[in-house]
């Protein structure tokens, strides 16, 4: 049921929205969450970014996410698209859209799938800075907790 | 042979990114990476940090996991997509 | 900041997460939920619904408690609009949609506005099954407790 | 003359939706009630589920509530947007 995309180009959220409710009467609630690049980051300004990703691996990897998700919560559809590329600040990243009946089913499959794409998905993030340098972007350790939270 | 794969800070540190590789008796990922440090600089300090990540055949796996020459095995700093 | 709206009129998710991001590239993360009309609900088959408000209040009622969640959240900015008259089944009811650097205080402030809409916000659905009869719908008492869990 | 509005399934069950009121010595919502429970059926049963709500000026407050002839007072169902 669910979609999982890794592109280089933008996508629309009401796009996705519609595709997922297409004909349907029986959603109640969707949760979409999208991620964009910051002009700042650790007091630097940020020209741009680029994100790398481990090719054989993304796909399987959100599609894991995604279906542990849904065997926690009533998910009745999930949108999941990572980009790839160059981004510039203010370019959306990614897109998680959840459909089900129940609203906290929604939040909650939608904010799980979050933290754990940011502690488990193959990609990685390269900062252009303003000052013409670059650097690759440390992982935070409070995504390690964030995501540690779903544990039992 | 095994595929070794390098993401990332890692792979620019190491200056390749892909290598074919006999595993021999080296039948785990920790065994790998004692032999990929031994190489000396940089892959002997690239390894020590405790925070490089493993998966095989493109799934999340650790230094005690098992593996063959017919496994592709990437190394890679903590991810940061999202 | 914040655009609050009661209206008859449907609303596009994109459109309004454009008109937040609009030319800031200062947020980090965006949180959107809809409200859809179910064909469905207590096992009847539901043709449409009207929506009434206390017109008065509502626009009050809304800024309260988008106030209430920008106090308790790091909102960079915040859009709900809620629907009024007659929907069909499929149709979008409310829209909320909360900006912010962090993906928590987005996922928590957004939840937070659901649950206290559907406890103090003026409105009221009476539902037209496809039998031809009608009905108000009864408040769920699961609302009240999924409101209650943010008191302190 | 206080404004007092009814909503939703109470509007229709008491067949109004809006009145004009003099308060006298009804300085609470509590006291109207009672005032408007007296009027017989639908009024009697229709305030006594307990489950009526009341605004006073656009704002949730109870049936403790102080109110004047300057105010509108607004009875209503538990709500059921969203």
């Amino acid at each position: 049921m669910s979609k999982i995309s890794v592109q280089e180009q933008d996508f629309d959220v009401s796009r996705e929205l519609r595709a997922i409710c297409n004909g349907r009467t029986d959603i109640g609630a969707t949760v979409s969450f999208v991620g964009l690049v910051r002009d700042m980051n650790l007091d630097d300004s940020v020209a741009g970014m680029t994100l790398q990703h481990y090719p054989g691996m993304t796909d399987k990897a959100l599609q894991k996410i995604v279906s542990e998700a849904s065997q926690r919560w009533e998910v009745q559809d999930a949108t999941l698209i990572h980009r790839v590329g160059e981004l510039r600040p203010a370019d959306q990243i990614v897109l998680v859209c959840i459909a089900s009946s129940h609203r906290h089913d929604a939040f909650e499959a939608c904010s799980f799938i979050m933290d754990y794409l940011k502690t488990r998905a193959p990609f990685w993030k390269k900062e252009q800075l303003k000052d013409g340098s670059s650097r690759w972007v440390d992982a935070r350790e409070s995504d390690g907790h964030a995501a540690g939270r779903w544990e039992k | 042979m095994a595929t070794v794969l390098y993401f990332a800070r890692l792979g620019e540190q190491l200056k390749t990114s892909s290598e074919e590789l006999s595993l021999d008796e080296m039948g785990t990922v920790g065994k790998l990476v004692d032999h990929l440090q031994d190489r000396g600089e940089p892959w002997s300090s690239e390894f020590e940090s405790g925070r490089i990540l493993v998966a095989i055949n493109q799934e999340m796996s650790d230094f005690d996991s098992a593996i063959s020459d017919s496994d592709e095995i990437a190394f890679f700093p903590p991810v940061t997509g999202g």
